[in-house]
């Protein structure tokens, strides 16, 4: 039971991109919430790749793994950046606020 | 090493590097020099990817083929077609900054990574290198509120669809073993019946890059960023980006996927279905001119993704040919609508175009070719980009796809008539300001382009087969 | 080349494209550009005319084959070709729409005073697809030609027309555009199954009788948008009515024609078993279409109105005469649609005259014409005596050929098309009592002037074709009695062979 | 000559009606005139050497139609009857237009007038010279065109326009038949040469049509559309009410042309006829009934035109009663004798009214006899005639028609009979009602229209003077040609008779009492009328008191004119309406502006599912990505 | 054994704290959650025998990315007390489509099979006998050059993307200008003003701010009046 094969890696991940999927949605808080939520998704696919690499035996998925997380990086500087400009103007970062460009 | 064929990129890049340097030391405003200097880049990379060579570098993580060639060709064009749009606007709007046009230069080359993408890792990094710099540019009003809540909004839907890209990405690399094309190709090709793993997977890339092409249901950002957006960038949103993501479709389902059509084509056909509906229907009670536009680019990728759903050379070449006559007549319009300017004043709706007929004869022309260019009247480009891919689904007996296509593409004549109406039939508003040179050239370039076409189809034609045989040939 | 040594028909097609490209090119204030763009227009159109009339003079008219034929290579992978050339049944159109825009263009020479380069430019481009429309022998050309007079006409209704242009405009737009999209569908269809939209290539061709019908649909669905055929006649009226003049004249005197040039042109010898099977259904329609819209016709206040729904009534004969599968029916539709090209376009100028005097088009408004009016009276009862079909009159020849037709397929359709005769008579004549006749009740119509040396010189060529027409039909059925009786052979033989497969 | 008969009149048409203006009305009139003298003697010219010359002759100008079998020219065919016809229309015509001059002389527009009058001719001398049916049917149309402008000659006249209309439409509904006809009769001949056609029609004695005998299917269409020309039972709404035109009108229409097409129609078509004996039995009983009918109507009448009009009914349906029997000559000679007397007594109305300062209702007038002599006695020459009086023109063709009914020995011809003698007696009353009426008695008019009653100008009379004696002469004169011993060289082909039918033999062996029978009538007729209207005046009155019902009924034209209203024009109207604004505006527009509608509320449905939530939209991208993966997934 | 119960605590630390990161109320708390569930699967990828990620996902994530959020967090100065609670109305609905998801990738994810091919199909094999640290190594600048330097391009772009964002050169500031200041010498004019004359009445009039542009007008979409065209009407 306690052998741990790539299953339980890739239900695990499942899971995470699941809960990260539902912090996008379902979330009604704020948008820095959501931005976690990416961060979630991204880990959870880094998960899936490091577990495919070492049940593969292929350095390939590490090396995107890695990619991704310079690539995440980048991703959260700039989304905090275009976060706090709309904070900036609008004064909120409720996600329901986030919705006078519509229809 | 084979480097060189990746020389249109590097010395892009590179070009991006000195530009960079050379913009931030001055300490006034080099927002133009830059522009001219990017330009200058484009053009040169433009000269470099004629003279490219075929054949793959970097471990097959890139590819260059005439596919490439021509999809590249399209989004310099459009690029540098944005930038020279994007000149005039800036300056008028106060957010001229050198920042800009490298940006736009920057992802370029994420585009050009993209097209020549032979590995889901050097897509991923296309599409991040694409992306990112577009998420930047969206919000680059900054004291703009609707710019930023644009940018926002782009931002957190486009980093989901990159979450799905990864998702599916992991999932191929997990069940087929490799990320390589080529090798995905011979895997598929290989095997009997393909893993439900890949399968899901190829779903969760078609998805995300579903997105980036804003067909239905991934589509939603799409009106509220190009309201938001500054004009001149939802004019490169709305062109460059799109034949980038649709060529990498292109290739990903072409190419490696090839082989799994039946798996895929499902969904292209009913996002092709829903994209060409949702087009057309939700356009009709729009006001302002830039969600038109983005409804209307929903319906035309509905048209792309026709011919891609048909597949077969004449569908992708379809596709590749409704990509290039979409470009233009999207950036001629786009043109038209950072020349709206009344008193200073930027102007998004559709009415301000009141008169344009008398107050701007030329303009307004230019807006009439390209409207019934889009709804697909005879002899305009646009009715050629959707003969090309109705012609194939008929022939490979999509009924449905074509029948649906052509309705909506009657009702959404509706809506560009109503453009066409407000600029002729109305009484003149006031004059618009005069329309600055860098508009009028693109106008000219794209008013031609897509009102005399007809006369010469054969070029075009002749580079999108030769770009569609290399893509079928590899795949 | 051809018979005429030089690309003839190229040339009437695209001289008009040329001069609009001219009168774009004017510069200078308003009323220079006005005048220079009425000149322009008007000389290129007379040339587009006098070389047209090389059509008239040396078209051989013993042969049924194609002659002026131009051919180039366009769009080679799909097998669409640049191929003009004209027959007997296409040849007398492109000669109607050449000699009608300079009437049209004479027409709007004073009542058309606000963007009057604009104006041209569109009448200028329209010409260009008319003539491309009726000497195109691809089908995609073809369909090009076709859709692409939507843009000058919607443009000209639009921007000339009435009160409620716009709605008329769109109406106008979406309606022929929706049929024509099916249309194209059809033409796709067909280049599937032949691998090319040549259109006498295709003619060589058997359509597999299992797709006829589908396929006929579709083309049915565009042009019985286009002819107008009841129920789908609706835009029509309110096209006439928001229409300038001129526009009017070409859209009774051309655009129609589209329709049932399209159903002669391809329906009929491209799918024969299903135009064939779908006559009766055609029969039904048309005649519905005569009676019903004769009716509604009576009732009308507005002149272009009625004149319009007199149109469709005509029309109806038209659709009738062509599916008759005789040569006395299939020549009798194409030469009322001649005749009615003439005629209707006529009545609408004599429309327009009165327009342009007095600013309205209500009936209510007349009335005494005749007393102050003389001359334009006398032309008015001619043109309405055409539209009755009066013998001696343009009108004539055609509804009795397609009567006659009619009779040896139904009694009851020629019935039903004789019935048109009646009623045509009742609305015209009522027409004309209500507009010409009667005392002078309103005052302010005492100020009128008659017909100006314009208008003869508008009027002139109509009365005398129209009388011509009357007279002396022959010098007009020569050119299309050799093709008319190819088609029907060539139907006739297509009959057979599915005949004999159908007992086999 | 034979040319020229037909074209002269069109030429004079075209000058006056296209130049008038030009060249001044005086100029206009006689340049009409002079080309209808002209044309006069080459049509008598023509008929004299066509009909005693026995030289008939066909002139073909050029093709006209060539549409596959079709085939066929403008062409004219000069045999007796059309020599006989264009003779009688261009001598008539020619003295109608003489005495215009004089009747029109106050007009405002007489130059239109002379024009339309001449085109009346040239129509008539096409229908009359045609070589086909479609030219037969090119002048039948022409003179129904030209009777519409001239009743509506003062179109000031709500009256006037309606009537013109009225013909018209009427005359359409005929000319329709006549077309179907028309287009049987290609059907059956491929051809509409009369030549072909009657050369072929025994073998196609047998042929049907939808189950019909196909010549009895075209005699009968033929004969409706005559009766729309001929104003027959049914179809004669139009002809009281063409009374609205100027009065030489009436008689043109009236006498030599337009009425008489219908008749001469089916001379024409004899030897079809011939062949359809149903259909000619249709055309006696019509016919007859028309003869009663008219006649009936024409004693209440109190128009003075409308008398007379009712008279001409009355009079063509003995000629088509004539025509059933197949006593085609005796048809086409009341035809050509009635043309004088009728010329005459229209002419001579005219000259009544023209003396009352244009009062036309008998009840207004009264005692003018001695102020305009000439007048009165020419009304009593053509009434006379009219009643079939001994030596008078009318009495050898009438009396040949009853005859010719009673010899047919059929039930058909003793109905059209008895008809037709009741008729004689009535035309006979009512003639001489209207005399003294109009003649005798006290002045009914005021004074001032006394003081000014004269007799008409010269121009006016010479006209009626030349009627008169042909009303006297033509009948004994003719007589020997047209129906007795040299019948068959004068028609010399012209008209067919079966073989069989000995039609002209059989009439004069017909018993005496036929002739003296008709006399009587005639001249009780005569009696009565005086009797009643000279020596009891009151009497009328209290008869008309005593069956307000017959009167009303009489009066009212057996209340066709309202049945017609009620069957056909306003239902019609409403329909129209109707279709109109519920078929056009409502449903058949409705449905594009409903899927227009339809469309723009998709839209905004489309437009709500942008809600602008950023939430939302991630939603809908993980909504399409799980119907993208189960579908895959169920699909597999 | 150790391992199999150090991968579940792992992965159940990791579960909850990601739970926690969605449904925390307070977003700082989000981001220490965060925190704690990257150093879970930094645990986990070291199970999976990938040290050098775990190690970089401690340093770059920990330790730059998650501090990022904090301090964006603190910057922003969000009123917490405003945020809203709860989920989206559509929760359960979309509760019902996310199980769907996770239940149709579970289902796939079981099927999973180490096919034959995938030896050969491999990209890097992982070598033997050396760190998972230097085999990275070895391949990253070497067959992964192309995509390393596009992710230097990238980061460019994040830094290019960050600064023209939020960048702000005040322009309430000022500054001195010399060689402005110098070449407007000759425009100066003196004038001389009359005693008791205003300068308006000179016609000299001081040179207002630059007028901002009017806000613009937020276009209603959702109406529909018959402004436009009024073809379906």
């Amino acid at each position: 039971m306690l052998e741990i094969g790539l299953g339980h890696y890739l239900t695990v991940s499942a899971i995470l991109f699941v809960l990260g999927v539902f912090g996008i949605f379902l979330n009604r808080k704020n948008v820095i919430v959501i931005l976690m939520s990416i961060e979630l998704i991204l880990l959870s696919v880094n998960l899936n790749f490091v577990a495919f690499s070492s049940r593969l035996d292929d350095l390939a998925g590490q090396v995107f793994a890695m990619l991704i997380l310079t690539v995440a990086a980048a991703e959260a500087a700039i989304g905090l950046a275009i976060l706090v400009i709309y904070f900036r103007n609008r004064g909120s970062i409720e996600v329901e606020d986030i919705s006078t460009l519509k229809g | 090493m084979e480097w060189k064929l990746a020389l249109p990129e590097i010395t892009l890049a590179v070009s991006a590097l000195i530009i960079l340097v050379a913009g931030v030391l001055p300490k006034r405003d080099t927002s133009f020099g830059v522009t001219m200097a990017v330009l200058g880049a484009l053009l040169l990379a433009g000269g470099l990817v004629l003279a490219q060579g075929e054949g793959s570098a970097f471990g097959g993580q890139y590819v260059a083929d005439s596919f490439s060639t021509f999809m590249k060709l399209l989004c310099l064009a459009g690029a540098a077609l944005g930038l020279i749009l994007a000149l005039d606007w800036n300056a008028k709007q106060g957010i001229a900054r050198f920042e800009f046009p490298l940006l736009v230069l920057l992802a370029t080359i994420g585009m050009m990574v993209m097209i020549s993408a032979n590995d889901l890792m050097s897509l991923y990094m296309g599409l991040e290198l694409l992306s990112l710099p577009l998420y930047v540019l969206a919000a680059m009003d900054r004291d703009n509120g609707r710019s930023a809540e644009a940018g926002l909004k782009y931002f957190i839907l486009g980093s989901l669809a990159s979450g799905l890209l990864l998702y599916g990405s992991s999932l191929v690399y997990g069940f087929a073993g490799t990320t390589n094309f080529d090798r995905l190709a011979d895997a598929f090709s290989a095997q009997q019946g393909i893993s439900a793993g890949v399968v899901v997977g190829i779903v969760f890339i078609i998805a995300a890059l579903a997105f980036k092409i804003s067909a239905v249901p991934f589509h939603m950002w799409t009106p509220d960023v190009y309201e938001g957006a500054p004009t001149p960038v939802t004019a490169f949103f709305a062109s460059a980006p799109k034949v980038a993501a649709v060529a990498l479709l292109t290739r990903v389902l072409a190419g490696p996927f090839g082989d799994t059509v039946s798996q895929w084509q499902q969904v292209i056909v009913l996002a092709a279905l829903g994209s060409m509906v949702l087009g057309a229907l939700a356009a009709i009670g729009q006001r302002n001119i830039k969600r038109l536009m983005a409804y209307s680019s929903i319906g035309h990728i509905g048209f792309a993704l026709m011919g891609l759903a048909v597949g077969g050379e004449s569908g992708l070449r379809g596709v590749l040919v409704y990509m290039a006559i979409y470009l233009f007549m999207n950036l001629g319009t786009f043109a038209v609508l950072v020349a709206m300017r009344r008193n200073g004043r930027a102007l998004e709706g559709i009415d301000d175009l009141a008169g344009l007929g008398r107050t701007d004869p030329a303009m307004a022309l230019a807006m009439a070719v390209f409207m019934f260019s889009m709804a697909g009247v005879p002899p305009m480009a646009g009715f050629f980009g959707k003969l090309y891919v109705l012609l194939p689904a008929v022939e490979q007996g999509f009924w449905v796809l074509a029948v649906v296509g052509v309705l909506s593409s009657v009702v959404s004549a509706f809506y560009y008539l109503r453009v066409i109406k407000v600029m002729y039939f109305d009484a003149p508003a006031e004059a618009f300001d005069v329309r600055p040179a860098s508009v009028s050239v693109v106008l000219a370039g794209t008013g031609l382009f897509t009102g005399f076409l007809f006369l010469f189809p054969a070029p075009l034609l002749a580079a999108a087969r030769a770009a569609v045989v290399a893509i079928l040939g590899a795949g | 080349m051809n018979a005429a040594g030089f690309p003839l028909l190229s040339l009437l097609t695209f001289l008009p494209l040329a001069g609009a490209l001219i009168i774009m090119l004017v510069r200078g204030d308003e009323a220079v550009v006005a005048s220079n763009a009425r000149w322009t227009a008007l000389w290129t159109s007379l040339i587009v005319f006098v070389l047209s009339l090389i059509l008239w003079i040396s078209f051989d008219k013993s042969t049924a084959a194609f002659q002026f034929e131009e051919k180039l290579d366009w769009l080679p992978d799909f097998g669409v070709g640049y191929h003009l050339g004209v027959d007997g049944i296409s040849v007398l159109f492109v000669l109607l729409a050449t000699a009608l825009t300079p009437i049209c263009i004479l027409a709007s020479w004073v009542s058309v005073t606000s963007r009057v380069r604009e104006y041209m430019i569109a009448f200028l481009v329209l010409e260009t697809m008319m003539v491309g429309m009726f000497v195109a022998l691809d089908m995609m050309l073809f369909y090009i030609f076709f859709e692409g007079v939507l843009i000058p006409m919607f443009l000209i209704i639009g921007i000339w027309g009435g009160p409620r242009r716009v709605y008329a405009a769109y109406k106008f737009f979406l309606y022929t555009f929706l049929g024509s999209v099916l249309m194209l569908l059809a033409i796709i269809a067909l280049w599937y199954a032949t691998g090319t939209t040549d259109i006498p290539a295709l003619m060589q061709f058997q359509v597999p009788v299992a797709w006829q019908p589908i396929i006929f649909l579709a083309f049915f669905a565009s042009f019985a948008v286009k002819v107008p055929m009841w129920p789908v006649h609706t835009w029509l009226p309110d096209a006439h009515v928001e229409a300038p003049t001129a526009g009017s004249v070409i859209l009774a005197g051309v655009l129609l024609k589209m329709g049932g040039y399209g159903f002669i042109r391809f329906s009929l010898p491209l799918l024969p078993q299903a135009s064939a099977d779908f006559a009766p259904f055609i029969f039904a329609l048309s005649v519905i279409a005569v009676v019903y819209t004769s009716l509604v016709a009576l009732a009308q206040q507005d002149m272009k109105k009625l004149i319009a729904y007199s149109s469709v009534a005509h029309m109806g004969i038209v659709t009738i005469g062509t599916f008759t599968f005789n040569q006395q029916g299939l020549e009798g539709a194409l030469y009322q649609m001649l005749s009615h090209g003439v005629v209707a376009g006529a009545l609408f100028l004599c429309v327009g005259v009165l327009y342009d005097r007095e600013h309205t088009r209500e009936i209510a408004r007349y009335g005494g014409v005749a007393k102050i009016l003389p001359a334009y009276a006398l032309v008015f009862m001619l043109f309405t005596m055409a539209s009755i079909a009066l013998p001696g009159t343009a009108g004539f020849p055609g509804e009795f050929l397609v009567i006659v037709g009619a009779w040896a397929v139904s009694p009851w359709v020629a019935l039903g098309a004789a019935m048109g005769m009646i009623l045509g008579a009742a609305y015209m004549l009522y027409l004309y009592k209500r507009v010409a006749f009667g005392k002078i009740t309103h005052e302010h119509l005492r100020g009128l002037a008659d017909l100006s040396a314009r208008e003869i010189v508008i009027f002139a060529p109509l009365v005398v074709l129209t009388l011509w027409m009357g007279i002396y039909p022959s010098s007009f059925t020569s050119f299309f009695s050799a093709s008319v009786a190819a088609l029907l052979q060539q139907h006739e033989a297509a009959m057979n062979v599915a005949r004999l497969a159908g007992i086999n | 000559m034979f040319v020229g008969a037909v074209f002269f009149p069109l030429l004079g048409a075209i000058i006056s009606g296209l130049f008038g203006r030009l060249i001044g009305d005086k100029a206009a009139q006689w340049t009409t005139v002079f080309f209808m003298v002209l044309a006069a003697v080459c049509g008598v010219t023509a008929f004299f050497e066509v009909g005693f010359g026995s030289a008939p002759r066909t002139e073909v100008l050029f093709t006209w139609v060539d549409v596959g079998d079709m085939q066929f020219s403008w062409a004219l065919r000069y045999d007796t009857l059309s020599a006989m016809m264009v003779g009688m229309v261009t001598f008539i015509s020619t003295f109608i237009h003489l005495y215009s001059v004089g009747y029109m002389s106050h007009d405002e527009t007489p130059s239109r007038f002379f024009a339309y009058l001449s085109l009346f001719t040239f129509m008539m001398l096409m229908l009359v010279t045609a070589d086909n049916l479609v030219q037969l049917f090119f002048g039948w149309e022409g003179v129904g065109l030209a009777s519409y402008l001239l009743i509506g000659y003062w179109y000031e006249r709500e009256s006037a326009c309606n009537a013109a209309m009225k013909a018209f439409i009427v005359n359409r509904v005929g000319d329709v038949f006549f077309m179907l006809g028309m287009a049987l009769t290609f059907y059956v001949f491929s051809s509409v040469e009369f030549g072909a056609i009657f050369a072929a029609v025994p073998q196609h004695v047998n042929d049907r049509f939808l189950g019909l005998p196909a010549l009895e299917l075209i005699g009968v269409l033929f004969f409706l559309g005559a009766c729309g020309k001929s104003a027959q039972l049914g179809l004669h709404t139009w002809l009281p009410d063409a009374m609205e035109g100027p009065t030489p009108v009436s008689a043109l229409i009236h006498a030599a042309t337009m009425v008489t097409a219908g008749v001469f129609l089916m001379a024409r078509m004899s030897p079809l006829m011939e062949y359809a004996p149903v259909a000619l039995s249709i055309v006696t009983v019509v016919g007859a009934s028309t003869a009663l009918f008219a006649a009936t109507i024409g004693c209440v009448q109190n128009d003075i035109k409308r008398v007379i009009a009712y008279s001409t009914c009355s009079q063509l349906g003995y000629m088509f009663a004539a025509a059933g029997v197949g006593l085609y000559q005796a048809s086409v000679f009341h035809l050509f004798t009635h043309a004088f007397f009728k010329a005459l007594l229209f002419l001579g109305a005219g000259s009544v009214i023209h003396a009352m300062s244009d009062e036309q209702d008998i009840r207004k007038m009264g005692g003018i006899w001695k102020k305009i002599p000439i007048t009165y006695a020419m009304f009593w020459i053509g009434s006379l005639a009219l009643a079939g009086i001994p030596i008078f023109a009318g009495y050898y063709s009438k009396d040949a028609i009853l005859e010719g009914a009673i010899a047919a020995h059929s039930g058909v011809g003793t109905y059209a009979f008895v008809c037709m003698v009741l008729a004689a007696f009535l035309t006979a009353f009512y003639s001489w009602r209207l005399i003294i009426l109009t003649f005798h008695g006290a002045p009914r008019a005021d004074h001032h229209t006394m003081e000014h009653v004269h007799e008409s100008p010269a121009v006016m009379l010479i006209p009626l003077l030349v009627l008169s004696l042909g009303a006297i002469f033509t009948g004994f004169t003719f007589a020997p040609y047209f129906i007795g011993e040299h019948q068959a060289e004068f028609w010399n082909g012209a008209i067919f008779n079966l073989p069989a039918k000995h039609m002209i033999e059989a009439m004069h062996h017909a018993p005496h009492w036929v002739a003296t029978l008709a006399k009587t009538v005639a001249l009780s007729g005569i009696v009565l009328a005086f009797a009643i209207y000279m020596g009891a005046p009151k009497l009328p009155a209290k008869v008309a008191g005593a069956v307000p019902g017959l009167y009303r009924f009489l009066l009212n034209k057996w209340y066709f004119d309202e049945l017609y209203n009620w069957l056909f024009v306003q239902p019609l109207r409403r329909l129209a309406r109707g279709l109109w604004q519920t078929g056009d505006v409502r449903i058949i527009d409705g449905m594009p502006n409903g899927a227009a509608a339809i469309t723009a509320g998709m839209g905004r449905s489309a437009m709500r599912l942008q809600t602008g939530r950023v939430a939302s939209y991630a939603f809908a991208m993980i909504i399409g990505l799980v119907v993208f993966v189960s579908l895959f997934l169920l699909g597999r | 054994m150790i391992a199999g119960l150090a991968f579940y605590v792992f992965a159940a630390i990791l579960i909850a704290c990601a739970t926690m990161v969605v449904t925390s109320r307070n977003p700082v708390h989000s981001v220490l959650y965060l925190i704690l569930a990257f150093f879970n699967a930094a645990g986990l990828f070291l199970l999976a025998g990938a040290e050098f990620l775990a190690m970089i996902l401690v340093i770059v994530y920990v330790g730059a990315v998650a501090v990022l959020f904090l301090f964006v967090v603190m910057m922003l100065d969000i009123d917490f007390t405003k945020l809203r609670e709860g989920f989206q109305r559509y929760a359960p609905f979309g509760a019902i489509i996310g199980g769907i998801l996770f239940l149709e990738l579970v289902m796939v994810l079981g099927s999973w099979r180490f096919s034959g091919d995938a030896a050969e199909l491999r990209l890097s094999p992982a070598p033997a006998g050396i760190t998972n640290t230097e085999a990275l190594g070895r391949i990253l600048y070497t067959d992964y050059v192309f995509l390393f330097q596009i992710a230097g391009l990238i980061l460019l772009v994040a830094m290019m993307g960050a600064i023209v964002l939020t960048l702000r050169e005040r322009t309430g500031t000022k500054r001195q200008s010399i060689p402005d200041q110098l070449a407007r010498e000759g425009k100066v004019e003196v004038l001389n003003i009359p005693g008791g004359q205003g300068i308006r009445s000179l016609g000299i009039l001081r040179r207002l701010p630059k007028a901002e542009p009017a806000p613009k007008k937020v276009a209603h979409h959702g109406h529909d009046d018959d402004h436009h065209g009024g073809g379906h009407h």
